[in-house]
This record gives structure tokens, C-alpha cells and sequence, in this order.
């Protein structure tokens, strides 16, 4: 019965590496029907991949900054709202001091800022993370709503000069900012005690505090990560477009939600957190929904798509999660 | 252990099937026989006027002409109109024509950047833009009201309810900053006779609006009409905004767009006479005949055809330009202050026949047209 | 909790209270009148409805842990199915209005039952669940008024009837407020949902069947989500059916503040009054904001209801502290 | 192989070909016994054996995956709990059985309110509060009041509302699952009289318990219990604790249980010193000097502050006031700073402090040694971590498949090994224990009391708190007893004392 016993652990595992795999095949199976699509009704594959891949940068950068916050088992819902407010407060200081350096400075110290605040609101007077940041998410939207109209005068949105940034706004550049930022997360993440200590204190917040590690130092570290990927989305949002108007970066606040489940990354965070999760998910969801806006062509198509999309994302997860059904209803 | 299993093996196939039968729908469908496609991008999918526009293409040109008009879903910002253009590129349009302004200069380099035509219809760049960008060969032109014409749409209005002799409005600024709506709201307050940060000086109203995004109510002083109320936009406050407007009881209800879409029926409700500036569609005709609806100035929803003609000949290859700069031209109002005028202009640009019909486009579209024939066609209608 | 009947009703009005008077302040000092006529105290008791029904329904299932962002879509979509059908049949008559209240409920309810059953059979957690169930209703609605504002269905004069008078509005929320009451307070249902809410796995080891308890609550919430779906629909005179990726869930939003203020003078009398006190708050400071409307912009308001949110819950999260602050010993829990 | 224990004509619980699997591990293993009128049997086995699993099938927690089981001469096949206490039998269970959020009365009446629903099924609170206390005072709790909101009540109160829920149904077969470990002396009495009215009344129980003496005391007979397997049975006649014990863990307990030796020893050099701490009214006052090479024994009640006391000593607590220093005189400020003055903490709390039971081993316990085996105290690589998590499974011989295994698939000993070498590999100098040995079979007890023993070679300090006098008594160079916060009396070690000379300092 013990080897017995060995072999089941033996097949047990295998299942797991297959279903810690599910995200992948779909993102796979995904491209694959998008290029099919794309192929058979004619249309141009080249350009449409550029496409996805300014749609899905931004959303993976943002997301895998996020990756931080939902491993400690919280979830930030302002991150676009904050992607919002980088953006304009760049371009607003860029068109005061015409100063490039300075307006990405900005841009960062916009975004880290925003989500420090956030963290600082959580852990000094340990409000509730999610209801912190729907708190932040109207605040902050409120502010550049308010910005943006009352800069952007004629313009209905403020914007720098087109030929500023138009020379980065090619797949090279976009590619190289991704990777590296992908490559930090994935070393601290993966590779230092940093990483380690967020997924254990995901774990269990009370038995990490036994062990010394600080939840709101870690809390507040992954805020800050989160805060780098939305100043680099931030950026990357004014390279595609010079000018940011209040519905800028709108999507995204959730989308990060449904691409980083979408990437097999569990609600709970916690030990089984993966960083690449916002990767996969991301360009998933993006695949996803575009591929299906080829398919069913046409104004009634989009309900139909997001229909669909809905679907094969609960199908995704529900199979993915198949090794961790429980007597009880999970909450 | 074997039964969760197999349970995998079915999800996964499952799973792929999905994919399959996904993919599968793609090939089923039939070729479209190969015709002009271009794309539209509009920012509003349910107003009267985006409505009539919209039927005007579809319904009339489209069969006319065998072109496939494309159409966006409701774009909210830059981002999403510059990927739609890309879209339309990769999906093999010829050109864009515009309906969407979060950022109209970024569509118009993203359209030269693919080498699409495009053409901005029912708006205009501001002038500076224009002039920056109208010797670019994709730039067709801009074909609606100028920035002028908006401001006479609203001053007459303004005029019009002074002359009534109302004593108290309330006005809805539509979607300032949007440059149209200023112009328009500006000439609504110099109509009423009132100044606004004690000038009344169009360009000096027009630039304080823009400062503000708004209308600042304290700013206002009306000697002869007095205004109850402002307000803007629509969304999460726009319910109360208007309740506060109907409560405050004035005689009129002044809009510069959008309002027979939002509020006709609480406008009727109220017993608020209302007017505002959009086009001649069924749904105004019974706001005007039935309801409280006493003022519309109003496009014909063929007032987008010129627009139309002048893309299809440069993609035909046969661009007119204005000595070789992109066409740019005013169209002007059309008032209706009574069922009857409405009546008239309505019918007379029903979806069957068109203002802009087949055969008054056709004298535009061709290898040997003039600006000036062209220009006379848009301004003689 | 025994504590003496003053402090009760000291702790259920305080909240109340202070909101009243400090925007009437405000308003004083400004010589606007927040409460002008009948239309607008009409205005005032149908915000206060919505804002409570949605603060219930999102209470229900977020205080035994379930996250559901469906609840907006519900509202949704309830309201354009029902109005659709109500319009198709009875269009202008009378009863309209009635009917597509009442379609709302059912319908409401239905759409409740769906997510529930879809969330057992899953078994993955609620939150993500909700997620898709909003993606898909948002997606029905979109595809039923092809991303259109419904007007006609909703601009009927029965529904302007019904939503214009505000005795109407009064008795649904009393009604509301009964029956949630006896549900979650003085039933057997009651009881157990209470234990399942607070130990989950023992209340299932001891045979309370979760399942039901679980798909009811949805059931419930969709329920009152139709009815703020009806009621929105009335209040605006028209529903956007263009809201697509997660247009829909700001909704949820405006119920945080007070679900939290109804949380806390829950501990004082009950917590359904409290979400109903709550909903008067929120709907007093509304309707300030209405008579403001030219000074307060619109990213203003949402700025001080974030603002709002925030102190209130530092406050309650550092109650004891606070409370040692300023010693409002009668403010003090037992 | 259908083994049986030798039953009387008509036992009053039959248990045939019981098996009970989960997932991966075999549970229950074909168990089959019969349980007489009278009887109280002891169930016994290491961590893992399947006691708690064959109780919560027979009290109908969970269905077995086959054989059969006869009550009272019909066939038993109860759907949930609830179901199987109306029809006879009723089970303590071992990890908390009360809800928080509600009364005493909705706890003890939960999931069968029926009775109070008046018309319209409205729910009578009143009459269900007053049977709730008439029910709390039967078994001797007056205090309890059904309309006291649980979460109020401390531990040993909300075990008696379960004890008390049980008993009201007056079941026939009692099952009592490791639940005196919660109790306090007046607790286990109240439960001590209890199952002798259950003898008397010619019912019967079934009782599983770690703590030796106890089973000695109360029970009639016992079953053994190993790998899920049935092993044999003990008559009260045959009770011998070795031989029990051997069977249990299926060797020879080689070496010694505790310590042999009876001198207490120590260095000169002061490990941990506590000065005037006072916390809440938990801690009055108490000051402690804790020298290397010590294993200084803390013992009490279960409210005496003693836990309390374990968590001021690493830093998780704040003293109101006191200080709590290094041998070299440096503060103890928190966690991190006990763990950086090499200060290592084993929770009472296992599942909920100690662990994260939904990671593997591997880094359960790489997490506390990260200092040892990062390059440059930063970047971790897997080979270094594993090479460190393996050494820590070896020298503590822990029972997982793989260091990859889930912490929440192991037995309770091997989570405790898991915990142990959390804090023993990074080469902790002063060792707080807090019940090292909570629910851990004669096994690894030992296993466990011989690894303190290293350690103390090793000059390393051991604080022990444990609420089983036997084991302070065994292990401790010094015996500290506490009460009310404070510190009653300090025993040294000698083979003279007993238990009897510690209790009256308890109470």
C-alpha cells in the first residue's frame, strides 16, 4: 500500500503540473484560433499582433506589478484610475517645463506615490485594502477628471507633442521595457527573500508575523512594485498616445483582476502565487476578446464577444482549479 | 484519482472544442464580395443624431455605392480611437471617417501612418490644427459647422427665447470643453443678452468657457432673462443636476445638444418648454408635435454625404482639394421653430430620399470634379 | 450587548443626526433650501430607496465573505428585460409601470438564482465567479438594446406616475425592510445563514445545508437589485444598456459608505435600520449636492463621498483609540 | 484480513470492514469492533492512525468509503451529525465545534431550531436562551448564560457549550475526540463525571485522548490503532503502559521517555532575562532569568498567562511594562528582533501560528533559515534551499512524500518536526516551546524530548510551556508554576517531585 500509495502522489503530481500548465495551453490554443481568424477573413496578421501587443503591454505591466499586492491576498482596483492620474500629471508637467527627464520623473513619483498612499491608508489605520482602494480609485479619477478639463480647454484632453515620444512608439522598445521589468519582478519575486516573505505572508499573515516577517513593511513593498508597473504603463499609455483624456487607461483598473486570474494566479495569493500569471493572463484576455470581435463582426457582436469571453474565462479557471475543491463552498 | 482524470481529459477537450467551434464559425462564413470598406469611429451610439447618421450610411449609402461601412463600438478615449484605426488598417479599409474627437490629431497621423484617407464629418479641427495639418495628401477634409456657425446656432436660439419674452431659462452645456458646445453655449448667453464676466464679446466668452470647462453661474449677468441653472455632461449626478433645473421652474429649458436624446420625457413631464440643437429624426418630430419641444436647430442626418463623396473619390484616386490643401466648408443650420418647418425638412430627407441623394452625390463623384462644384453643392443644400 | 436604552437610541440616531444638521447648516448659510418642494423630496425618497436596497443586498452576501460585483449587471439587466416585456405588452396603459416592477423583482430574482447555482456548481470563489457573471449579463444586455440608452420602454406616463409620487417609493421600502428583517433576523433561515456566516465549517460538519442557504442569498439580492434596477430606471428615465467591461459595477461603490455607517448603528439597534438610516444619509447628502449643483462638479462630489468613506472607516478602525481621544464614553461599545 | 475485537452477543455500536480514504492516503483500513453497554473505550494511536476519521464516520461527519455498522442491533447509516446525535450517537469533536458570531443558545441549538419556529417561522429566541441555560446548568456551568454571545467566552467555556450540546440529546454513545487538552482541572472533572454517569447508566463512550494517565483512569478497555490499521485491545486488566505504547508506535521505545538524568544543570551564562513584565491582566510582574544549557519549565492552568508570557519572551506581545532582554543585555523589541538575537518560537496555536499549511515544507521551514543559505543574505537559489530543507527533514526524520508535499497533508507530528526545524535549523540559541508536544503521538513525543535534550548539550536554552505536568516534571531543569499571572513557585529539579506538589500551586 505505500508504494502504492507513491504511485497516486506520483499521478497526483502530474495532474498538478498539467493544471499549473492550463493557463499556458489557453494562452496557446488563444493565439492559435487568433491567427486562424485573423488569416482566413484576410486580414493583415502583422499588423493585428502589433495590435494585441500595444493593447496587452500596457495591461501586463501594470498587472505584473500588481502581481505583489494580490500575492499578500488583497487586491487594488485603483491601479487604472492611478495609471490615469501619472499620465496627466506627466503630460501636465511636461508641457509647463518641457523638460522629458522631469516628466518621467513625475510619472513615477505619481504612480509609487498613489499606491504608498493606498498601503499607508491599509496598514496605519488598517482599513480594509479592497475598500481603500475603491476609496482611491474615485478620488484619484475624480482629480484628473478635473485636471484634465481644466487644462485641456479646446482640446477636450491635454496631450505633449505628438513627435516627442512617436519614436518609441514602435513593438522593439515596448518589448525590451517589458522584459525588463518582467525579468526584476520574476528575480524578486522568484530569487530573493523579498519574494519569499510576500508569498508566505499571503500564506498566513499571523503565522509570518510569528516568524518575523513585518506585514505592513511587505504590504507596503508590494505597493511600491505595483506603483513601478503603473508608472511604466503610465508612460508606455503616453508613447502610444500623446494625450491623455478622462477616459484614458479606463479599462484596465479591471482587467488586471481578470488577467491575473485568467494567468492561474489563486484570489488567496499565498504560497502558490505565480508572477507570470499577468503575462499570460494579460495577453490572454486581450487574444480573447479581440479574436472574437473578428469573429462575430459587427455592433451586436461586442455583447455577444464579452458573452463569450465571460465563458471561456470561468472555463479557464473552474479547470484550473480543479485540485482544490473543497466539502465547502470557497469564499 | 482515475475519475478526476478522465474529468481533466473532458475539461480540456472541452475547453478546446470551444476554440474549435470558435474557429470553425470564422471559415463558415461566406466572403463578403470585394468592395470599398471604411471605417467610422464614433463616440456615441444612441443619440438622435449619431442614430441618423448612422442609418444614412448603412441603410442608403452603403447599398448605394457597394461600400462596407465599419463601425467602432462607443470609443471613450485616445487610445481606443488610434487601435480602431489600426484595426480598420489591418482589416483592409481604404479610409476613416470621424465621429469621435477625444483626439482627432492622433487619428488623423495614425491614419497617415497606414496610409488611410480621412475625413472628419458633422465637426471641424481647430483652426490652428487645420492649419498645421491640411496640406497632408491623407487629410480629406472637414465638412460641418464651423466653430462661427456653432456660435450663430446658439446666438439665434438665445434670441429667439429673449424675443419671447421669457423671464427665466435654465441651460445645458452639453459636453464642454468640447469646442462646438462652447461656441454654441457662448452664443446662447450673448443671445439672452446676458455677459459672462461682464463681457459679451464672443472670443472673450468663448475663451473664458474653455478656462472654466463650464459655466460658471456666478459669472453670468443677465439683466433681462434670469438663469435658474447650468449643467453639463452626463452620468452618476446628471439625474439630480436636471431635477434641480426642473425644480428651480424656469420658463425655457435651453440645450446645445444631446437633450432630446436625455430628457424629453421628464422635460414633458415638467411642462418645460425646451429647445436644442441636433438633427431632424422621428424621435425630435413627436418631442416637437406632442411634446415641449418649441426650438431645434438640426442637420440633416444626409448631411454626412458630401463628406462621404469626397472620401470615395479619394479613394477612387480622384481627391479633390482646395488648391491642394484639405477641403474644409461650413454647413449651416437649419431652424425649425414649429411642427410644420420640422415636418418639412424631415420628410424632405426621409431614409428612402435623401437631401444628399445618389444623384446629387454623383455630380460629385468622378475623376473630373471641381472644388468649387463640389463647394457649391455643400453650401447650396 | 446589553446596553441601556439612551445609549441605544443615542447610537442609532448620532450619525443621522449630524449629517442632517450640518448640511442644513450648510445649506442655511448659503440661503438654498435642500428640500425645496414635492418633486424634490419625491427625488430625496427614491435615492434613499436605492441606496438602501443596494447597501442590503450587497451586505448579504459580502458579510458571509462573498465578493459579487454582479450585483450592478442585475440591476441592469433586470430593468431592461422587464421594462421591455411590460412596454411590448401593456405599452402606454396604466399598469405598465406596475408590471415591470414586479417583472423586475422576478426576474431579478432569477437572474440571482443563475449566478448562485453557477457559483456552486464552480466551486471557485465567489469573487471570480461574479466576475464572469458580470461580463456575461452586461454582455446580454449590450446585445438586447445594442448598446442604446432605452428610452421609449421606460418614458411611459405610468412609470412617471409611479416613481412621482413618493408614498409609492415609502411602502417598497418599508415592505423591503419588513421582510429582510424577518428573514435575516427572525427566521430559522435567519439563524442559519448567521452560522454559516460566522463558522462556516462547523455550521456544514453540523448538518446546516450551505448550499441553499448560499443560492437563497443570491436569489434575495438579485430580488433587490431588480427593484433598484426599477427604481433607477424611473429615477433617470432611462437605462444605459451600452455598459460594457464592467461599466456596471460603480454601483457597488456608492454602498460601501453606508454599508459601514449601517454596520455601525447596527451594534446600537439593528442593522437593516441601520442600512435604511444609512440610505438617508447618503440620500440627504445628495440631495445637497443637487441644490449645489453649479458650485460642486461632479468629480467633486465623488471626491467628498471617497473622503467621507475614508474618515468614517479610520474611525470606526481605530475606535478605541479615537474614542480614548475625545472620551465620548457614551459612544463606547460594550 | 478482517480482524476483530472479541465481542459479547449484542453490542451496542458494531463497526464492520471500515475503510476511509482521502485522496491519496488510506485513512481507515478495513477496522472492524463492537462496543458493549458499559463499556468506555479508550481509542488509541499515533497522529494518523484514523481515531479521529472512524469516530467522525460512525458520529456521521463523513460517509466511509466501505463496510458496514450496526447501532443497536439496526443498520447505522447516519447523513450528517445532527442526524446521528438525534438517533443515539453524539460526538465531542476535536478542533473547535462553536461559532463566534452567535449566542450560546444558537450554538447549542444549531441546526435543529426547528422546535423553536412559531407559526410563520418566526424564531422564539426567548424560550430558546432559557433551555439553553437550564442545559449549560445540567452539566454544571450555571454561569453560562444561553444569551451570551460566544466569541465573549474563553476556549474551555466554548468546549463545555459543545460537551453540553451533546449531552442534552442524552445519546447512548458518547464520543469524546482529544478534548481534555482544551480543559482546565474543573473542566476535565466536569467531563470525568460525565462519562461515569455514562457508565453507570449502562451507555457507553468512546473516549480518545494522548494523555496516558487520563486513559488509564477512564477507560474500561482500549483499541489500538497504527496506520490506520486495527492492531489489538486492552481489558482493563491488561493495561500495562509500556505495552501499550509499544504497541501503538509498533517498536520498542528505545532509550529513555524523559530525561534519565536527575540533576539539574546550566551554564553561568544568562540566555533570556524578563524584568518586572506585566501584560494586561495576563502577566503580573513576573521576572525570569533563563541561563544557557537550561530547559526551564513553565506550567499552569490553560488561562494562568503562561502562553501569554511565550509570546512577550519573542517580542509578539509588548509588555506594558518590564523589559525582556538578551543574555548580553540587548532588548527583545519584536519578532524580528528575537530572531535576529537568534530567539526561536514554537506557537501553541500549530495550524494557525506556527504554519502555513498550504505551502509545502520546503518552505515552511526555508523561511526562517533564509540568513544561512542566501548568497550575500539576498538572493536564494533553489539547490542551496533545498540542500538546507533536506538536511532538516533528515536530522529530524519527517514523514512527506517529498519536501514538496503540502504542510496540511501530514499528520500533527510531522507538522510539529515541520515547526521544530523551522527554528532548530537556523540555529536558534533560546528555544520558547509552547506545548511542544500539543496533540503529538508517544512517537515523536519522544522523538521530540530527545531533540530538546541535544539542544540543551548543544548549550542551547529551552523555555517549555506545557500544561502536562508529567513532561515539565520529566524535562525541566527548573519548574516554574503559574497562576493569575504569576509566578506561584519555582521547583528544581528532583526525582522526588510529583505532580500531586505542583497542582496545589496551580489552582
Amino acid at each position: 500500500m505505500e508504494n502504492q500509495n507513491k504511485k497516486k502522489i506520483g499521478k497526483y503530481r502530474i495532474q498538478e503540473i498539467m493544471l499549473t500548465l492550463m493557463p499556458g495551453i489557453a494562452l496557446l490554443v488563444l493565439f492559435l484560433m487568433f491567427c486562424i481568424a485573423v488569416i482566413s477573413k484576410e486580414y493583415m496578421l502583422s499588423l493585428y499582433l502589433k495590435i494585441i501587443f500595444n493593447e496587452g503591454v500596457v495591461l501586463a505591466l501594470v498587472a505584473t506589478g500588481a502581481v505583489f499586492i494580490y500575492t499578500l491576498g488583497s487586491f487594488d482596483i485603483s491601479l487604472g484610475a492611478s495609471t490615469l492620474l501619472s499620465a496627466t500629471l506627466g503630460v501636465m508637467t511636461y508641457n509647463t517645463t518641457e523638460n522629458l527627464a522631469l516628466m518621467i520623473i513625475v510619472i513615477f513619483a505619481t504612480g509609487i506615490g498613489c499606491s504608498l498612499l493606498s498601503s499607508l491608508l491599509a496598514s496605519v489605520f488598517n482599513i480594509p485594502v479592497f475598500v481603500t482602494t475603491v476609496a482611491m480609485m474615485s478620488v484619484l479619477s475624480a482629480i484628473s477628471a478635473q485636471l484634465i478639463t481644466s487644462n485641456g480647454g479646446a482640446l477636450g484632453g491635454i496631450s505633449i507633442p505628438a513627435t516627442l515620444l512617436k519614436g518609441l512608439d514602435n513593438p522593439p522598445f515596448k518589448i525590451v521595457v517589458l522584459a525588463l521589468w518582467f525579468a526584476i519582478c520574476l528575480f524578486v519575486f522568484n530569487f530573493t527573500k523579498v519574494g519569499r516573505k510576500q508569498k508566505f505572508l499571503g500564506g498566513n499573515p499571523v503565522c509570518a508575523q510569528l516568524t518575523g516577517i513585518s506585514v505592513n513593511k511587505y504590504a507596503i513593498i508590494a505597493f511600491v512594485m505595483a506603483g513601478i508597473g503603473v508608472a511604466l504603463g503610465a508612460f508606455l499609455t503616453i508613447v502610444y498616445t500623446p494625450s491623455v483624456t478622462t477616459g484614458t487607461a479606463g479599462s484596465i483598473g479591471m482587467n488586471i483582476l481578470v488577467a491575473i486570474v485568467f494567468g492561474g494566479m489563486p484570489i488567496s495569493g499565498g504560497p502558490r502565487s505565480k508572477i507570470y500569471s499577468s503575462l499570460v493572463g494579460g495577453f490572454s484576455y486581450i487574444l480573447l476578446t479581440n479574436f472574437l470581435k473578428i469573429v462575430i463582426d459587427g455592433n451586436a457582436g461586442y455583447g455577444i464577444s464579452q458573452i463569450i469571453s465571460a465563458v471561456f474565462f470561468l472555463l479557464v479557471v473552474y479547470i484550473a482549479s480543479m485540485n482544490y475543491r473543497t466539502k465547502m463552498l470557497p469564499r | 484519482m482515475k475519475a478526476k482524470y478522465a474529468n481533466f481529459a473532458k475539461k480540456a477537450t472541452a475547453l478546446v472544442l470551444v476554440g474549435a467551434v470558435l474557429t470553425g464559425s470564422v471559415f463558415a462564413r461566406p466572403k463578403k464580395a470585394k468592395n470599398v470598406k471604411i471605417g467610422v469611429l464614433v463616440s456615441d451610439v444612441s443619440g438622435e443624431e449619431a442614430l441618423g447618421f448612422r442609418a444614412y450610411y448603412e441603410k442608403y449609402i452603403a447599398s448605394a455605392y457597394n461600400v462596407t461601412f465599419k463601425y467602432t463600438e462607443q470609443l471613450t478615449n485616445a487610445e481606443e480611437e488610434k487601435s480602431a484605426i489600426e484595426k480598420f488598417a489591418a482589416q483592409g479599409c481604404k479610409a476613416i471617417i470621424s465621429l469621435s474627437s477625444s483626439d482627432r490629431v492622433t487619428q488623423l497621423q495614425t491614419c497617415s501612418d497606414y496610409k488611410l484617407y480621412y475625413a472628419i464629418a458633422s465637426g471641424m479641427l481647430e483652426d490652428d490644427q487645420y492649419e498645421q495639418y491640411k496640406n497632408n495628401p491623407y487629410f480629406v477634409g472637414q465638412i460641418g459647422p464651423s466653430m462661427e456657425t456653432e456660435f450663430q446656432a446658439g446666438l439665434e436660439m438665445g434670441r429667439y427665447f429673449a424675443a419671447k419674452g421669457v423671464k427665466s431659462v435654465s441651460i445645458y452645456g452639453a459636453f464642454i470643453p468640447n469646442p462646438m458646445h462652447v461656441y454654441r453655449t457662448a452664443g446662447v448667453l450673448i443671445g439672452l443678452g446676458a455677459t459672462y464676466g461682464g463681457t459679451n464679446d464672443k472670443n472673450a466668452v468663448v475663451g473664458q468657457l474653455f478656462g472654466d470647462s463650464r459655466v460658471n453661474v456666478a459669472k453670468i449677468s443677465s439683466p433681462k432673462v434670469a438663469i435658474k441653472s447650468y449643467f453639463q455632461g452626463f452620468g452618476e449626478t446628471t439625474t439630480d443636476e436636471l431635477n434641480a433645473a426642473i425644480q428651480a421652474k424656469p420658463d425655457a429649458f435651453l440645450s446645445v445638444g444631446m437633450a432630446t436624446t436625455f430628457f424629453t420625457s421628464q422635460l414633458n413631464a415638467a411642462g418645460i418648454e425646451f429647445s436644442d440643437i441636433d438633427s431632424f429624426t422621428s424621435g425630435n418630430g413627436k418631442a416637437m408635435k406632442d411634446g415641449k419641444l418649441v426650438y431645434l436647430a438640426g442637420k440633416y442626418s444626409s448631411s454626412i454625404g458630401p463628406i462621404f463623396a469626397a472620401v470615395i473619390n479619394a479613394v477612387n484616386g480622384n481627391s479633390i482639394r482646395d488648391k491642394g490643401n484639405a477641403i474644409s466648408l461650413s454647413q449651416n443650420y437649419l431652424v425649425a421653430k414649429n411642427y410644420a418647418d420640422f415636418d418639412k425638412f424631415y420628410t424632405s430627407d426621409s431614409g428612402s430620399s435623401p437631401i444628399f441623394d445618389k444623384s446629387k452625390l454623383d455630380s460629385v463623384i468622378g475623376s473630373n470634379v471641381s472644388y468649387e462644384a463640389f463647394k457649391s453643392l455643400v453650401e447650396n443644400n | 450587548m446589553n446596553m441601556n436604552f439612551y445609549k441605544r437610541v443615542l447610537g442609532t440616531v448620532v450619525i443621522p443626526l449630524v449629517f442632517l444638521l450640518v448640511l442644513l447648516f450648510i445649506c442655511q448659510i448659503n440661503g438654498r433650501v435642500m428640500i425645496a418642494n414635492q418633486v424634490s423630496f419625491t427625488n430625496f425618497v427614491i435615492y434613499a430607496a436605492i441606496i438602501m436596497i443596494t447597501t442590503i443586498a450587497l451586505s448579504i452576501n459580502l458579510n458571509s465573505g462573498r465578493f459579487d460585483f454582479s450585483l450592478g449587471s442585475i440591476a441592469v439587466l433586470s430593468s431592461v428585460i422587464s421594462s421591455k416585456i411590460s412596454y411590448a405588452l401593456l405599452g402606454q396603459s396604466a399598469a405598465s409601470a406596475f408590471i415591470m416592477f414586479i417583472l423586475s423583482m422576478v426576474i431579478g430574482g432569477l437572474l440571482g438564482f443563475i449566478s448562485g447555482r453557477l457559483y456552486n456548481f464552480l466551486r471557485i470563489p465567489p469573487i471570480i465567479t461574479s466576475l464572469g457573471v458580470t461580463l456575461i449579463y452586461e454582455g446580454i444586455t449590450y446585445t438586447i438594446t445594442s448598446g442604446k440608452y432605452l428610452m421609449a420602454e421606460v418614458q411611459t406616463a405610468s412609470m412617471s406616475a409611479f416613481i412621482s409620487n413618493w408614498v409609492n417609493i415609502a411602502v417598497i421600502v418599508l415592505v423591503v425592510l419588513a421582510v429582510i428583517i424577518y428573514i435575516f433576523n427572525l427566521s430559522k433561515f435567519g439563524a442559519e445563514y448567521r452560522a454559516l456566516k460566522n463558522g462556516q465549517k462547523v455550521a456544514v460538519n453540523t448538518g446546516i445545508k450551505e448550499v441553499p442557504n448560499a443560492i437563497w442569498c443570491y436569489v434575495i439580492c438579485g430580488i433587490l437589485m431588480g427593484i433598484v434596477g426599477f427604481l433607477n430606471a424611473g429615477r433617470n428615465m432611462t437605462i444605459n444598456g451600452g455598459a460594457l467591461n464592467f461599466g456596471s459595477i460603480s454601483i457597488m461603490f456608492t454602498a460601501f459608505l453606508p454599508m459601514f455607517i449601517g454596520g455601525f448603528i447596527g451594534r446600537y439597534s439593528n442593522e437593516y435600520i441601520g442600512y435604511l438610516l444609512a440610505g438617508i444619509c447618503m440620500s440627504l447628502l445628495n440631495s445637497t449636492f443637487a441644490v449645489f449643483a453649479n458650485e460642486i462638479t461632479a468629480s467633486m462630489q465623488s471626491i467628498i463621498n471617497a473622503l467621507l468613506l475614508v474618515v468614517f472607516l479610520i474611525y470606526l478602525n481605530n475606535e478605541g483609540k479615537i474614542v480614548n481621544l475625545f472620551t465620548f464614553r457614551w459612544l463606547r461599545r460594550n | 484480513m478482517l480482524e476483530t475485537k472479541p465481542t459479547d452477543s449484542n453490542p451496542l455500536l458494531k463497526v464492520e470492514g471500515i475503510v476511509m480514504t482521502f485522496g491519496t492516503i488510506m485513512a481507515v483500513n478495513n477496522v472492524s469492533f463492537a462496543l458493549q453497554k458499559g463499556e468506555v473505550l479508550g481509542l488509541i494511536g499515533e497522529n494518523g492512525s484514523g481515531k479521529s476519521t472512524i469516530t467522525s464516520v460512525i458520529a456521521g461527519m463523513q460517509k466511509a468509503k466501505s463496510g458496514k455498522m450496526q447501532f443497536k442491533g439496526k443498520k447505522w447509516e447516519p447523513l450528517s451529525m445532527i442526524d446521528a446525535l438525534h438517533r443515539g450517537v453524539g460526538m465531542v469533536v476535536q478542533e473547535s465545534g462553536t461559532i463566534p458570531g452567535i449566542t450560546v443558545a444558537e450554538n447549542i441549538f444549531l441546526g435543529e431550531t426547528d422546535r423553536f419556529c412559531t407559526k410563520f417561522g418566526f424564531l422564539n429566541k426567548a424560550k430558546m436562551n432559557q433551555e439553553a441555560d437550564d442545559v449549560m446548568a445540567q452539566i454544571g456551568a450555571k454561569d453560562v448564560r444561553g444569551s451570551m454571545l460566544t466569541a465573549n467566552l474563553d476556549f474551555q467555556t466554548r468546549k463545555l457549550i459543545e460537551i453540553a450540546k451533546v449531552i442534552m440529546k442524552k445519546p447512548d454513545v458518547l464520543i469524546i475526540d482529544e478534548t481534555t487538552t482544551a480543559l482546565s482541572q474543573n473542566g476535565r472533572k466536569i467531563l470525568y463525571n460525565i462519562i461515569s454517569a455514562y457508565k453507570k447508566a449502562n451507555k457507553a463512550v468512546i473516549f480518545i485522548s494522548h494523555d496516558m494517565d487520563e486513559i488509564l483512569n477512564v477507560c474500561t478497555s482500549l483499541l489500538v490503532l497504527r496506520d490506520g490499521k486495527y492492531i489489538r485491545t486492552f481489558k482493563k486488566a491488561e493495561f500495562d503502559e509500556d505495552e501499550i505504547r509499544t504497541s501503538m508506535i509498533g517498536r520498542e521505545l528505545k532509550g529513555d521517555y524523559y530525561r534519565s538524568d536527575f540533576t539539574a544543570s546550566r551554564s553561568q551564562e544568562l540566555a533570556l532575562s524578563l524584568k518586572n513584565v506585566s501584560y494586561k491582566d495576563r502577566i503580573q510582574d513576573v521576572s525570569i532569568d533563563v541561563y544557557k544549557g537550561e530547559i526551564l519549565g513553565i506550567g499552569g492552568l490553560s488561562h494562568c498567562g503562561m502562553h501569554s508570557l511565550g509570546k512577550v519572551m519573542f517580542g509578539a506581545l509588548k509588555p506594558d511594562c518590564g523589559s525582556v532582554t538578551r543574555g548580553n543585555g540587548n532588548p527583545v523589541k519584536d519578532e524580528a528582533s528575537a530572531m535576529a538575537q537568534n530567539i526561536g518560537y514554537v506557537s501553541k496555536d500549530r495550524d494557525v501560528e506556527s504554519l502555513v499549511l498550504q505551502a509545502s515544507v520546503k518552505d515552511n521551514i526555508a523561511i526562517a533559515g533564509m540568513n544561512k543559505y542566501a548568497l550575500g543574505n539576498f538572493l536564494i537559489l533553489d539547490n542551496r534551499e533545498n540542500a538546507y530543507v533536506d538536511e532538516q527533514i533528515k536530522t529530524l526524520s519527517i514523514k512527506c512524500s517529498s519536501r514538496n508535499q503540502l504542510t496540511s497533508q501530514l499528520s500533527g507530528g510531522n507538522k510539529q518536526k515541520v515547526v521544530f526545524g523551522k527554528w532548530v535549523g537556523r540555529g536558534s540559541e533560546v528555544l520558547i516551546l509552547d506545548c511542544p508536544t500539543r496533540g503529538v503521538d508517544i512517537g515523536v513525543k519522544q522523538a521530540m524530548y530527545q531533540l530538546m535534550m541535544k539542544l540543551k548539550a548543544e548549550g542551547k536554552s529551552i523555555i517549555m510551556i506545557s500544561e502536562e505536568m508529567p513532561e515539565l516534571i520529566g524535562m525541566s531543569d527548573r519548574l516554574l508554576i503559574m497562576k493569575d499571572g504569576k509566578v506561584m513557585k519555582e521547583f528544581a529539579r528532583s526525582q522526588s517531585l510529583s505532580d500531586a506538589d505542583t497542582i496545589k500551586y496551580m489552582i
